[in-house]
């Protein structure tokens, strides 16, 4: 490995950065899947955060939480992308913004 | 520059690039395809990150078989073309705050991270480098201190696949819906035969007809709306 | 066992008695639920005369504990429930349970017939029940329990007669004022006034940490501090002085510290040390903390016994069947406040005492004041009233307001004295009212089957006959003996005439207020003096005039001619609480003063002041001439002139009007709280929110605009009604705007997440990062 | 490597969270051989699981220190998760109580309903448990994921997936907040134990205040969505109104409980050094302007609403504020223990009351899949009067007036914020608790002053159940609150050494 490695503080800038353009995703879209696939790269952007800190000490944890917000975001692809079937089955879209029955 | 930060340079635009992508592409396809590339440029920051066994989990698990899900869920229901439809006038301003926004909240992590001046991490001796982050790691840690949540995650994949079960099958209609459906089939059926005799002069066949339209959807939406 | 150990009875009793009738009440008949109801409240009076006997026995009392309420002695919390056996809540007892047991059998009579009878009797008898957890209570927990539970009774039984809201179709009768809405105004007005009081309640809990009242203080006072200040209680207290004192009050900083012996003599003591009390960062000083408190507690004071600026809710109240106004909104909940007072005496002294308001007024002036000035305006409002229950609602108010200025001057005998007095009075006017009220509407009934349709046309106002206006009635002397003899003794004791109950507690109130002023020099006693003088003037009056009006003259209506006397289980009761209101006024006839002997147990600054003969011939001669005044007016000639109104009307022009409307306290609130209001909403109508559109929408254009079209409409009738309406419309307003921003949309409610983070991360991170 | 023994995995104690997700197991395979006629097998087992886990869970109150911590210090069994616990078991109980029969009403009688139920019901019992950062995120997620399936299930029911998605996809967002939030904390601190946080903050051993703040900022955002804390709460009324009402009711108590109870594990065991009580800034303050909001919305939009599940939708995050008021005086060292206590009385108390209105609004709604509104309770107190006095008792408990456990629990609540100096919150919170009597009200004046038809549905003898059990509760939490108030004032959160 390189005798002084990276400064840590950048990938979590980096993870930032995907972060916030994953909640852009959430905030812009309206494509119910992509939204859903916006929050994904909001995990993917804690995971990278969680790796570059499990680096920085040393450390399983990090990798190991890794882990599961993976698992729990499969789970979460399970029920959320048979929901979205579901919807487009009823509505014949799938266009969030078309999702607006419910309000005062 | 190192090699390492070379490396970070090159596949940290890569991977800004594709989550860009990922947002402003037209095409549902495009997008999910973006995001893979997303990942995988994020796979390769675990292995510069010693986090080999993950690097691979990530591609195969999120880049693999989740992203997968995803291109075929987008196929299946023909929505690659997207984002169409009306937009109520209200979401005008949604657009514009949400990048404020974004960028707010990279100024704040970013201010939050700088000023802490973070020292950089001890370099992996040639042992770590080896085993740090190698599956056989991962599993010690995983399978006695995390055996907790590792059960939960269980229970959780259950759920979740009762979920998706319950919730993409088809409805099939209980007895009880049964019974009710076939009610008001047979009051439907009733009113048609009134109808048919109080119009003595009109054929037969028109009646029929309203039968079997009444009966067809009868199995596929029981309970109304 | 001692005789007080019985004092839970007298609150299970009546929860008993309403269980089972609402256990068992519809298999039985009405007999069967008057019995149970009526047991009831008959076995807690008897509770009341055994604690009462056991008190006279020279006892002073005892604290009963019945559970431990809330305790957590980890944190130190410790709320028991436990009952309170002093002269003063025996008083309280004797009073609410034995006027209570009569207007329950009272209403036995009145309610016959009635749909929902089993209810009502399940009602009063929580009432009753409440009312006692009330006065038994031995700390403000309990005390605002029960405070609230009279509320909810209050609520429940004005609004009994839902059905009331129209015209009878038949008959034309309709009920007087929209019972949902006096309901919900009652109940409204009222939380009002509770909210100062749990506000008090939470600053009495921080200062002393406790809210027991303290032990029974009383002539054992002295020696029981003694034993608690020897007692194991505080032996680990580091500040233990070694002189055998208590735990010192104060600590050397100057801070109060809770001794845990109870509210009352920690506040003593810490006034007499002239400690500052902790709040958070700040330190104030105690004497300020008793006068907020004692303010607060004023503000519940006005909301429960309808002064002023929350009388609003009791008039209206009167929609209620009439025993529910004669047991609640006269005797027994809204003398709550007084009773409060009362208890609070050592408390209010030693605000007396604290001079930090403008004008040198102390708190407890500001109560007398309160309740001097209602009563005056409450007296002058009866005189132009035209429903027979509301003059007597007024009147309500006006003498509540004689006893709040009472206490408020110190007079704590002689509030309490008036208090019990006017249970007497004004439940036996209110059940008499009522009587009328049946009589005329039996009358009506009568007149319909037998003659056409007179009936209908002959009320005041064309079509519809109201049975509680008086120009309907006349001439009810002949048709109504009973009830017009004890409406007469009624009437007479109200106006406070020798030898009748009210003329002796009224006189010992201008006593007090007389010796406020001479004595020290104080002059909001003389103030007080005058308005009471004059609220006892038109009392007289407005009670002569009630008086000819109803069963003067020649009937005015069919209905009125065809009135008849009620059954005896109606009239009973009246009659012996014509006794009572006749012979009232021995309980603390002058120069023995047994009433006063007996509260100075249980209230430290209770005093008696002897009797001024001069000042009761005034009085007296005062009350003479209102009396002469209302003969003059409404006896020599018939009491209304030949085209309807009162002789009154046309001589005082432009004042009867404003004594007709209340003063105009409804175009008061109008102006106070509508206009600006109206204002406010027509400025920002004219603001061009057009940039706002997108976001927004109509909302603010279209709301305000909404909102100042539904102010400026027709403010004519019950506008204090659209007053208490309106502040819900408004409330109501608001939330419809709030509401556009919930648009439905993901994405909004994704922005709003967002925002919100980013608002978390600036509040937690902005100090750090521009700190340094 | 040492493997560890079973002694050390302790799993005994486990046995209520970890034991309710085996039973749901249990209770999935035997409701996929249950012909249609014998469904109620479904109901009989679920409730025979929570029965027992209720009374197994009462041994568990003050356990030997040495049996507090079990699965290596990843799940702590101190009273604070065994008051959770009877709390969320309560919740299951009438959770299920509830359903079975508007399940059947309703056509979406399907067998999964009840395991799903129990699965989330232990991640909120597991949440109130959980000793690391990662049993959390993962409780959350077991909490949440059936909520989302159970919103949705009233298939075809546009209103229903409708709920289902937005709930879904609003859930995502926020919990990728969450798992921000527990990267940052993870990265400043160096672990994900909460009692390890705990001593490295204590012992000024964390990589940068900044991130440490920033991701306790971030864990507020994912908790403050599953409370309804405002700006977090927008989702509520939404989901409340479209969510099968009986799931509307489980959810309503079972995700504020868990929020709850995460929320004052992570914030009262791991960071109270950074609360800020005192002059520095700290998620103190934060949290008590989160709760002036959020009292202050839920409670003036509630007036608005015609739709009664939207109502107690508004109800529940006016709730949330009056609870997260105790978590914000909970920051103040001297009243932590108090604050914490009071909290947990007040989530028992709602429990039992907010369960108990959606029992009568189960019982209100009619079958052709409209939402029960507010003119559909007028007169009721003519035709069901038991029914409108349980109901009439519910509001009075919501409103704050005694004698109910409403008031008994506010009472508390108000007194944590004054004893921690927080006056204007407490002022808040007497202002809007008479403002919500405006709505409150509102019900019981239709009941009682109203004519209409005011119809319940026919006799439902379960039903009649969870509502009479309801009442008792709330009723005895009101006159009698000793009981409880002895558990609820042990149930005091230490950070344990370790």
């Amino acid at each position: 490995m390189e005798p002084a490695p990276l400064n840590i503080s950048a990938y979590v800038v980096l993870s930032a950065i995907l972060f916030a353009m994953g909640a852009l995703g959430v905030l812009i879209r309206r494509n119910a899947i992509l939204v859903f696939m916006s929050v994904e790269l909001m995990l993917n952007a804690a995971n990278l955060a969680l790796i570059a800190f499990a680096r920085f000490y040393n450390q399983m944890d990090g990798q190991i939480l890794v882990f599961f917000v993976m698992t729990v975001a499969a789970a979460e692809v399970a029920v959320g992308l048979a929901l979205i079937v579901v919807i487009f089955r009823t509505r014949r879209s799938i266009n969030i913004d078309e999702l607006s029955r419910l309000k005062d | 520059m190192g090699l390492e930060t070379f490396l970070f340079i090159i596949v940290g635009a890569v991977a800004v690039a594709a989550a860009a992508g990922m947002l402003f592409s037209k095409s549902g396809i495009h997008s999910a395809l973006f995001l893979v590339l997303n990942l995988a440029c994020v796979a390769v920051f675990y292995l510069m990150l010693s986090a080999p066994f993950m690097a691979m989990v990530q591609i195969t698990v999120y880049a693999g078989a989740i992203m997968v899900l995803f291109l075929f869920v987008i196929m299946l229901l023909g929505s690659e073309r997207i984002d169409l439809g009306l937009t109520d006038r209200r979401l005008g301003f949604q657009t514009p705050a949400a990048f404020a926004l974004a960028v707010l909240f990279i100024v704040v992590v970013a201010a939050a991270v700088l000023t802490g001046q973070i020292p950089a991490p001890q370099p992996v001796n040639d042992v770590q480098a080896t085993t740090h982050g190698g599956p056989g790691e991962v599993g010690a840690v995983l399978y006695t201190r995390y055996l907790l949540p590792f059960e939960m995650v269980a229970v959780l994949l259950l759920a979740a696949t009762i979920g998706a079960v319950v919730l993409a099958r088809d409805v099939i209609p209980t007895k009880r819906s049964q019974r009710a459906q076939m009610g008001r089939i047979r009051e439907l059926r009733q009113m048609i035969t009134t109808i048919e005799t109080e119009a003595a002069s009109a054929p037969g066949a028109d009646g029929e007809g309203a039968e079997e339209e009444a009966a067809a959807p009868a199995p596929a939406a029981p309970a109304g709306e | 066992m001692e005789v007080f150990d019985l004092v839970p009875l007298i609150v299970f009793i009546p929860i008993a008695g309403l269980l089972l009738n609402a256990w068992i009440g519809r298999y039985l008949s009405e007999k069967g639920i008057a019995w149970i109801a009526c047991g009831a409240a008959g076995l807690s009076f008897l509770v009341a005369v055994a604690l009462g006997l056991g008190l006279a026995g020279g006892s002073e009392g005892k604290i009963v504990p019945i559970v431990d309420w809330i305790k957590l002695p980890a944190v130190g919390v410790d709320i028991p429930w436990a009952m309170r056996v002093d002269t003063l809540s025996v008083t309280m007892m004797l009073a609410v349970a034995g006027v209570g047991t009569l207007i329950h059998i009272y209403a036995v009579g009145y309610m016959h017939g009635d749909a929902r009878f089993g209810r009502f009797f399940i009602y009063m008898n929580l009432f009753l029940a409440s009312m006692l957890l009330l006065v038994t209570g031995n700390n403000f927990l309990v005390l605002f329990v029960g405070w609230e539970l009279v509320g909810l009774c209050s609520f429940l039984l004005i609004g009994f007669w839902l059905h009331r809201d129209a015209p009878d179709p038949e008959t034309g009768i309709i009920g007087g004022i929209k019972n949902t809405n006096a309901a919900k105004k009652a109940f409204i007005v009222n939380r009002v006034g509770d909210f100062g009081f749990i506000l008090a309640i939470l600053l009495i809990w921080w200062t002393f940490g406790t809210l027991d009242f303290g032990p029974i203080q009383g002539a054992a006072h002295a020696a029981g501090h003694e034993e608690v200040a020897a007692g194991e209680v505080h032996e680990a207290a580091p500040e233990s002085a070694p002189g055998g004192e208590a735990v010192a009050p104060v600590t050397p900083e100057g801070v109060c510290q809770p001794t845990g012996e109870g509210v009352f003599p920690m506040a003593e003591a810490f006034m007499a040390a002239g400690c500052n009390v902790k709040l958070g960062s700040a330190e104030v000083p105690i004497g300020t903390l008793i006068v907020v408190v004692t303010l607060l507690m004023l503000v519940g004071v006005t909301g429960k016994s309808a002064q002023i600026p929350l009388f609003v809710w009791l008039p209206d109240a009167m929609a209620g069947p009439t025993p529910v106004s004669a047991l609640i909104h006269a005797a027994t909940m809204v003398t709550a406040g007084v009773y409060l007072v009362t208890r609070n005496n050592v408390l209010y002294e030693a605000a007396r005492g604290v001079n930090i308001l403008p004008f040198g007024l102390s708190p407890p002036d500001i109560v007398a004041l309160v309740g001097a000035i209602t009563a005056f305006m409450a007296g002058t409002i009866a005189v132009a009233q035209w429903d027979i229950k509301r003059v007597l609602a007024y009147s309500t108010i006006s003498q509540l307001g004689f006893m709040v200025a009472a206490v408020g001057l110190g007079g704590y005998v002689a509030g309490m004295f008036h208090l019990v007095t006017h249970a007497f009075f004004k439940a036996l006017l209110f059940l008499a009212a009522g009587s009328v009220i049946h009589g005329v509407e039996h009358g009506a009934h009568h007149a319909h089957e037998h003659g056409t349709h007179e009936a209908r046309t002959f009320g005041y106002r064309e079509g519809v006959l109201d049975p509680q206006d008086m120009r309907n009635m006349g001439g009810l002397r002949r048709r109504m003996p009973v009830t017009f003899w004890v409406y007469v003794i009624g009437a007479l004791a109200l106006a406070g005439i020798f030898p009748f109950a009210g003329f002796w507690s009224k006189d010992e109130i201008l006593l007090d207020a007389f010796l406020r002023g001479s004595e020290y020099g104080d002059p909001t006693g003389w103030l007080v003096l005058i308005l009471l003088i004059g609220a006892a003037a038109f009392t007289a009056f407005y009670m002569g005039r009630q008086v000819f009006m109803i069963f003067f003259g020649a009937p005015r209506t069919q209905a009125a001619g065809h009135a008849s006397e009620n059954p005896p289980i109606m009239t009973y009761p009246l009659i012996v609480l014509a006794a009572l209101s006749t012979l009232g006024g021995l309980l603390n006839v002058p120069g023995l003063h047994p009433f006063g002997t007996w509260l100075e147990q249980s209230v430290p600054h209770a005093h008696t002041a002897d009797f001024n003969v001069l000042l009761a011939l005034v009085a007296l001669a005062i009350a003479g001439v209102a009396v002469a005044l209302a003969v003059v007016i409404y006896y020599m000639r018939p009491a209304l002139t030949s085209d309807g109104l009162d002789r009154l009307q046309r001589p005082l022009g432009p004042l009867w009007t404003f004594l007709h409307r209340k003063w105009l306290w409804d175009e008061a609130y109008h102006n106070a709280v509508i206009r600006p209001f109206n204002a406010l909403g027509g400025l920002l109508a004219h603001l061009d929110v057009r940039y706002l559109r997108d976001g927004l929408d109509q909302g603010l254009y279209g709301g305000f605009n909404r909102i100042a079209a539904f102010l400026g409409g027709d403010f004519d009738l019950g506008i204090i009604d659209r007053v208490v309406n309106g502040v819900g419309r408004v409330t109501q307003q608001l939330a419809g705007q709030a509401r556009h921003l919930q648009t439905g949309y993901v994405r909004n409610y994704a922005l709003s997440v967002m925002l919100g983070v980013l608002a978390v991360l600036l509040i937690l991170l902005l100090p750090l990062l521009f700190g340094q | 490597m040492e493997l560890p023994t079973l002694q050390d995995l302790n799993l005994a104690v486990t046995l209520p969270s970890m034991g309710l997700a085996l039973w749901a197991c249990v209770v999935l395979a035997v409701g996929l051989f249950l012909p249609e006629r014998r469904r109620h097998w479904n109901l009989v087992l679920s409730l025979g699981g929570i029965v027992a886990l209720f009374l197994y869970n009462l041994t568990l109150f003050d356990l030997p220190a040495d049996r507090q911590s079990a699965f290596l210090g990843m799940y702590r069994a101190d009273n604070f998760t065994a008051f959770v616990n009877l709390i969320a078991l309560v919740t299951a109980f009438f959770g299920v109580l509830m359903a079975y029969e508007y399940l059947k009403r309703t056509h979406i009688d399907r067998g999964e309903y009840y395991p799903l139920l129990l699965i989330s019901t232990s991640g909120a019992m597991l949440m109130g448990a959980s000793g690391d950062l990662a049993v959390l995120f993962v409780a959350l997620e077991l909490l949440s994921i059936p909520l989302y399936i159970m919103s949705g299930l009233r298939r075809p029911n546009a209103a229903s997936e409708e709920s289902a998605l937005k709930y879904f996809l609003l859930g995502a967002f926020s919990s990728a907040f969450l798992v921000y939030g527990v990267a940052l904390v993870y990265g400043a601190a160096g672990s994900t134990d909460l009692s390890e946080i705990f001593h490295r903050v204590n012992a000024g051993l964390i990589l940068d205040q900044g991130l440490l703040l920033a991701g306790a900022g971030l864990m507020l955002v994912g908790l403050g969505f599953k409370v309804a804390a405002v700006p977090f709460h927008m989702w509520t009324p939404d989901v409340y109104q479209g969510a099968p009402t009986a799931v509307t009711g489980y959810m309503s108590v079972g995700a504020k409980l868990g929020g709850f109870a995460g929320l004052l594990r992570v914030f009262i065991v791991a960071l109270p050094a950074v609360s800020g009580a005192g002059d520095a800034t700290g998620w103190q303050d934060t949290i008590a302007l989160i709760a002036a909001l959020t009292m202050i919305l839920g409670n003036v939009v509630a007036i608005a609403q015609r739709d009664v599940k939207r109502m107690l939708g508004y109800s529940s995050i006016a709730h949330a504020g009056y609870i997260l008021m105790g978590a914000a005086a909970a920051g103040s060292p001297d009243v932590r223990d108090f604050a914490v206590s009071a909290s947990l009385f007040y989530l028992l108390a709602y429990a039992f009351t907010n369960l108990g209105a959606f029992a009568v609004t189960v019982a209100i709604e009619k079958d052709d899949a409209t939402n029960p509104q507010l003119d559909d309770f007028n007169g009721l107190s003519k035709t069901r009067p038991v029914l409108a006095l349980a109901m009439a008792l519910f509001m009075l408990s919501l409103t704050g007036i005694p004698p109910t456990a409403g008031v008994v629990g506010k009472f508390f609540l108000f007194q944590a914020a004054v004893n921690a100096g927080m006056v204007w919150l407490a002022l808040i919170g007497v202002i809007t608790s008479v403002v919500s009597a405006f709505y409150y009200l509102r019900i019981v004046v239709n009941m009682y002053l109203r004519e209409g038809p005011g119809e319940a549905q026919a006799q439902r003898s379960f039903l009649g159940v969870a509502v009479g059990l309801a009442a008792v509760g709330t009723f005895v939490l009101g006159v009698a609150p000793v009981l409880f108030l002895d558990l609820a004032q042990r149930a005091v959160l230490v950070a344990l050494g370790g």
